[in-house]
């Protein structure tokens, strides 16, 4: 009953992680400029890494593995969001606008 | 003759190949011509690699269970060949830039061009 | 199961491969060319070569990027639309593609494990290294040992890359004194901390692979690389200067010529005890012992070439004057 | 005990002498370091050719068996190429200093010497291995390292000259990487020795075919056989002066090893002139290289493209003398592998000559140059000779038993296609005379002799082109028992 739980919920986590990272491809095809874009991939790119990751770890039980993909995990919350700071940032000193939505629906 | 499930990931190498070895022989940028050339090399890597592999195998690090190995020599040889690779890479790109000052250009048409009026 | 992810992950391979012939921005070429290496890198696990799979991270998508990103930021960022004829190309790329497919029907079928390749050399391997190497990674068994010397020639072409890049960009130097600190994005807090946290991790992690590679996946050449990387990222962040003023030219000349002199000279080592050439049992009383000794000696060789010349490529390629 | 090793030494001592080069600053030091690691290194091929008469050698590395370990395998040919190698590399670099030291900035010149040191490691690895992945490996070595020594010439176009060389090369050298792949999965081995046997046994399949292809295509990139020589003229035409006459001297006849060894030795006459066309084709290649590439020449300007282009033709009387498949053939081929060799460094060495006082090897810079270096020009006069095969030289020592081959074999049109090649050839060597002697400068004749240092390596070349052309009786008996025995003809 126990292990059923387990492994259903580990499914529930790895899907609602593929999910995200579905969401977050599409947002960076669809969104309007760089910065909207850089948000959909900044912030499903946190969330749906750990999403993954724990539903990995139920799958393997506790052992070095898990210690391992917890070890990879911190590290992707350390690196993922300061690249997408850098990029933003580096992209506003660099002349990137923000495009106005509300010009567009004009058009 | 074998059939089309046995040998369909050797074709899709050789696709990946052939795409990397016409952007080295069609593009007329210099840079764009190495990363076809890598393009073309990483594929090699990958038939290589997957002749080494055995249905069921794992990877050759010995462990105490009783299972069968991928073969290990494939992969000697291949990480030698991206070491080759990254070397090559290296010396086009110092070649590349030496050509920008010299020329100013990095497009092959170009610099043909400013040979050619000499 | 495991075939669908291969079949997927190909056709990531396809579309990405696609893509680059497509891409104009070279920039954009570079990027996906790195994703192009990450994915093989994928495929590499699921073929077995965790090895090599480390190794082609570390290199395509790491140090080729950086390699070519800092050629773009010294030439120009986007490709002309080449008035070449596609006509001969791509029938030489037909012609060669028709061949090798045409090479392939007679191959034996993928993973099949009664190939030639699995019947002869590699089962040694397999069932002998454990007793005559005494590792229980054999990938580095044979890298090292049955066939070191192909390792040796690997660390000397890094070096060889090493001085011809050096050769190459001598004359568009910047001068000494005008060097200056190239990176502005020293300024940003976030970067500088986080930089901070992760670089000494990075370098232990380095370490790690180093020493670990008997064990497990990695060794010498993915440890440098790795090592050069956290330079590298420290070059970037906190200051080049820094790193140029610590591994100075001339350091990092001697610290690449002693990788290589290490690795030749533990085989030169071995013929003065009476060995052959690279033969590691004479190094100890005991065969094994002598072959850890080896291996750990050319690996350590391996180690410090590779960093001293990944190292000295991005600080030649980084004090390139900008101007013509 | 030293003579056991003497294989390995052969490549690990000028690989080991390129990174403490490094570390050298002063200029005559470093040359006469290099210098020294090259005659060490003929003296080693010396005896590694006397020692062959006793029958192959073989040295496993790392103290492993040949399939498993790598191998180092000589026997007469591989030997017969080393002492090439190492001894045009060492009469280069006895003339070399001067003309190194005014065409390379001194602060690059320890870096070059070791570059040099490396091409020269690299070459003798792919002479002496066992081992078909090894071949790669050195091969990639000697590569990179002439791509570097080629792009410091001083016009721009050497930087070009070495981009195209670099992506041919590396095209050639992945070519090369399939064919083994392919090899390797046909047979589980990548030692040649054991593919030798293995590969028979597996039987001509469709797998065979295209690593045989992709070898052959590989190896012709790497050997400027005809279609696939376009790199070649402007990387020895804008390198520095030293490295053309090195390289042409060597690089390419390594190449023509390397397909000599993987056609008869790795996939034997059997499979590759019983079941392929490979006569027939090698035979084309070769009438079209020797024809165009000569008829190239006659219209060059640059002296040292004009002799690249020879070089390329010179390379299709090779090649057509292995298209016999007879001794004689073979003998031909080997014997020009090593008389070009001799001629080629002869010429560019006076060409460095050349370039070293008169600051361009264009055809202006050679009016009048009979009379301001008749030492220089007349070495050009005779290397050119040899070049057309004139008696007494060793051109024509190659171009008879070519002759004598075609005339065994029957084949009636390419003597005359050999007899047009040496005619042609007359017409550019008579233009350089033509203009050396016929024409005199504008300016009043004064001597310009080259430095002694360099014209007496020279002359060791020219006089080497002459005394080969007389005796014969060495290189000769050399080459014919290398060609029997990579036809398998018992003695």
């Amino acid at each position: 009953m126990w292990e059923l739980f387990i492994l259903y919920s580990s499914y529930t986590l790895l899907l609602l992680g593929s999910f995200l990272s579905l969401t977050f491809g599409l947002g960076l095809l669809r969104f309007p400029d760089f910065y909207s874009r850089t948000h959909a991939a900044g912030v499903a790119d946190t969330l749906c890494a750990a999403l993954i990751i724990f539903g990995l770890s139920l799958q393997s039980g506790f052992n070095l593995v898990t210690i391992k993909l917890f070890l990879i995990l911190i590290f992707l919350w350390f690196t993922s969001p300061t690249s997408s700071f850098t990029l933003a940032s580096t992209a506003y000193r660099s002349g990137y606008g923000i495009k106005n939505n509300s010009s567009k629906r004009a058009e | 003759m074998s059939s089309f499930f046995d040998l369909y990931n050797y074709w899709i190498f050789i696709f990946l190949m052939m795409t990397g070895f016409y952007i080295v022989i069609a593009q007329g940028n210099l840079v764009k011509k190495i990363i076809g050339l890598n393009i073309f090399q990483t594929s090699v890597f990958l038939l290589y690699i997957s002749m080494g592999k055995v249905s069921g195998g794992t990877a050759p690090i010995l462990i105490e269970a009783d299972v069968s190995y991928s073969n290990p020599l494939p992969h000697v040889l291949i990480l030698t060949a991206i070491v080759v690779g990254v070397a090559t890479t290296a010396v086009a790109m110092a070649l590349i830039v030496r050509i920008q000052k010299a020329y100013g250009t990095i497009e092959e048409q170009e610099i043909h061009e400013q040979d050619a009026s000499l | 199961m495991e075939q669908a992810i291969d079949i997927i992950l190909l056709g990531f391979l396809v579309v990405v491969a696609i893509a680059v012939v497509k891409q104009r921005d070279l920039f954009a070429s570079v990027i996906l060319f790195g994703i192009y290496s990450l994915l093989s890198a994928a495929i590499f696990v699921s073929l077995d070569a965790v090895d090599v799979a480390f190794t082609e991270a570390a290199v395509g998508a790491g140090i080729s990027s950086i390699l070519i990103l800092s050629t773009l930021a010294l030439t120009s960022r986007n490709e002309k639309p080449s008035s070449h004829s596609v006509f001969l190309p791509l029938m030489v790329v037909l012609v060669t593609g028709a061949t090798l497919v045409f090479g392939t029907l007679d191959m034996p079928a993928f993973a099949d494990p009664e190939a030639p390749v699995h019947k002869h050399v590699a089962p040694r391997y397999i069932q002998d290294s454990y007793q005559e190497v005494g590792m229980p990674n054999i990938v580095t068994s044979v890298l090292a040992s049955y066939r070191g010397y192909d390792t040796m020639g690997e660390v000397v072409v890094i070096f060889t890359a090493g001085v011809a890049v050096l050769l190459l960009l001598s004359s568009v130097r910047h001068k000494e004194d005008e060097l200056s600190n190239l990176t502005d994005l020293k300024h940003h807090p976030i970067l500088l901390n986080v930089a901070q946290i992760l670089i000494p991790i990075i370098l232990l992690f380095a370490l790690y692979v180093q020493f670990h590679g008997d064990y497990g996946p990695g060794g010498g050449f993915q440890a440098g690389v790795i090592f050069a990387a956290g330079f590298i990222l420290y070059a970037m962040i906190i200051g080049i200067d820094e790193i140029r003023k610590t591994f100075t030219p001339k350091y990092l000349h001697w610290l690449s010529v002693t990788g290589v002199v290490l690795y030749i000279g533990v085989g030169i080592v071995t013929l003065l005890l009476g060995g052959e050439f690279l033969n590691y049992n004479v190094l100890a009383e005991e065969k094994l012992t002598g072959q850890h000794w080896g291996i750990f000696l050319v690996e350590l060789g391996v180690g410090i070439t590779v960093t001293a010349t990944m190292l000295s490529l991005f600080l030649s390629f980084s004090e390139v004057r900008r101007t013509p | 005990m030293i003579s056991n090793h003497l294989p390995v030494l052969q490549v690990v001592l000028p690989l080991l002498a390129a990174p403490l080069c490094v570390l050298l600053k002063r200029s005559s030091l470093l040359w006469a370091f290099t210098l020294l690691v090259s005659i060490l290194s003929a003296v080693i091929a010396w005896s590694l050719l006397q020692q062959t008469d006793a029958g192959i050698i073989s040295y496993a590395i790392g103290g492993w068996a040949a399939p498993w370990g790598i191998e180092y395998r000589v026997d007469k040919l591989n030997a017969y190429v080393l002492l090439i190698v190492t001894g045009i590399g060492s009469l280069v670099m006895l003339g070399g200093r001067k003309s190194i030291e005014q065409e390379i900035d001194s602060k690059n010149l320890s870096l070059f010497y070791t570059a040099y040191l490396l091409c020269f490691a690299g070459l003798l690895g792919i002479t002496i291995t066992g081992d078909a992945f090894n071949v790669f490996v050195f091969l990639e070595i000697s590569s990179l390292s002439s791509y570097a020594l080629i792009s410091l010439g001083r016009d721009r176009r050497a930087l070009t000259a070495a981009y195209q060389y670099l992506v041919m090369g590396t095209i050639g050298a992945t070519f090369i990487l399939i064919g083994i792949g392919m090899m390797y999965m046909i047979t589980g081995t990548l030692n040649m020795h054991d593919l030798a046997q293995r590969l028979p046994e597996a039987g001509s399949s469709r797998t065979m075919l295209t690593a045989f292809a992709f070898m052959f295509v590989g190896v012709s990139l790497k050997l400027a056989l005809f279609p696939l020589h376009l790199w070649l003229p402007n990387a020895y035409a804008y390198a520095p002066s030293i490295v053309s006459a090195f390289l042409a001297g060597t690089a390419t006849k390594v190449a023509v090893y390397v397909l000599l060894r993987f056609i008869f030795t790795i996939f034997g006459i059997e499979y590759a002139f019983t079941e392929l066309p490979l006569s027939a084709i090698l035979m084309l290649l070769a009438i079209a290289a020797i024809l165009l590439a000569t008829m190239s020449a006659i219209y060059e300007s640059n002296m040292k493209r004009l002799f690249a282009y020879s070089s390329v033709a010179q390379l299709g009387y090779m090649v057509l003398g292995i298209s016999f498949l007879s001794v004689t053939g073979l003998t031909s081929s080997l014997l020009h592998l090593f008389n070009h060799a001799l001629m080629k460094a002869a010429l560019f060495m006076a060409l460095a000559c050349v370039m070293y006082q008169q600051g361009g090897v264009m055809m202006d810079n050679l009016k009048g140059l009979g009379r301001r270096m008749p030492w220089t020009f007349a070495a050009i006069v005779i290397g050119g000779l040899s070049l057309v095969g004139v008696p007494l030289t060793v051109g024509f020592i190659s171009k008879w038993y070519l002759l004598l081959a075609a005339i065994e074999a029957g084949q009636f049109v390419l003597v005359a296609v050999v007899l047009a090649g040496s005619l042609l050839a007359l017409i550019y060597v008579w233009k350089l005379v033509e203009q050396g002697y016929f024409h005199s400068g504008n300016e009043s004749i004064t001597r310009q002799e080259a430095p002694l240092s360099m014209l007496i390596p020279t002359w060791l070349l020219v006089l080497a082109n002459i005394y080969f052309g007389i005796d014969t009786s060495l290189t000769i008996s050399v080459a014919q028992t290398t060609a029997e025995q990579l036809l398998g003809v018992t003695q």
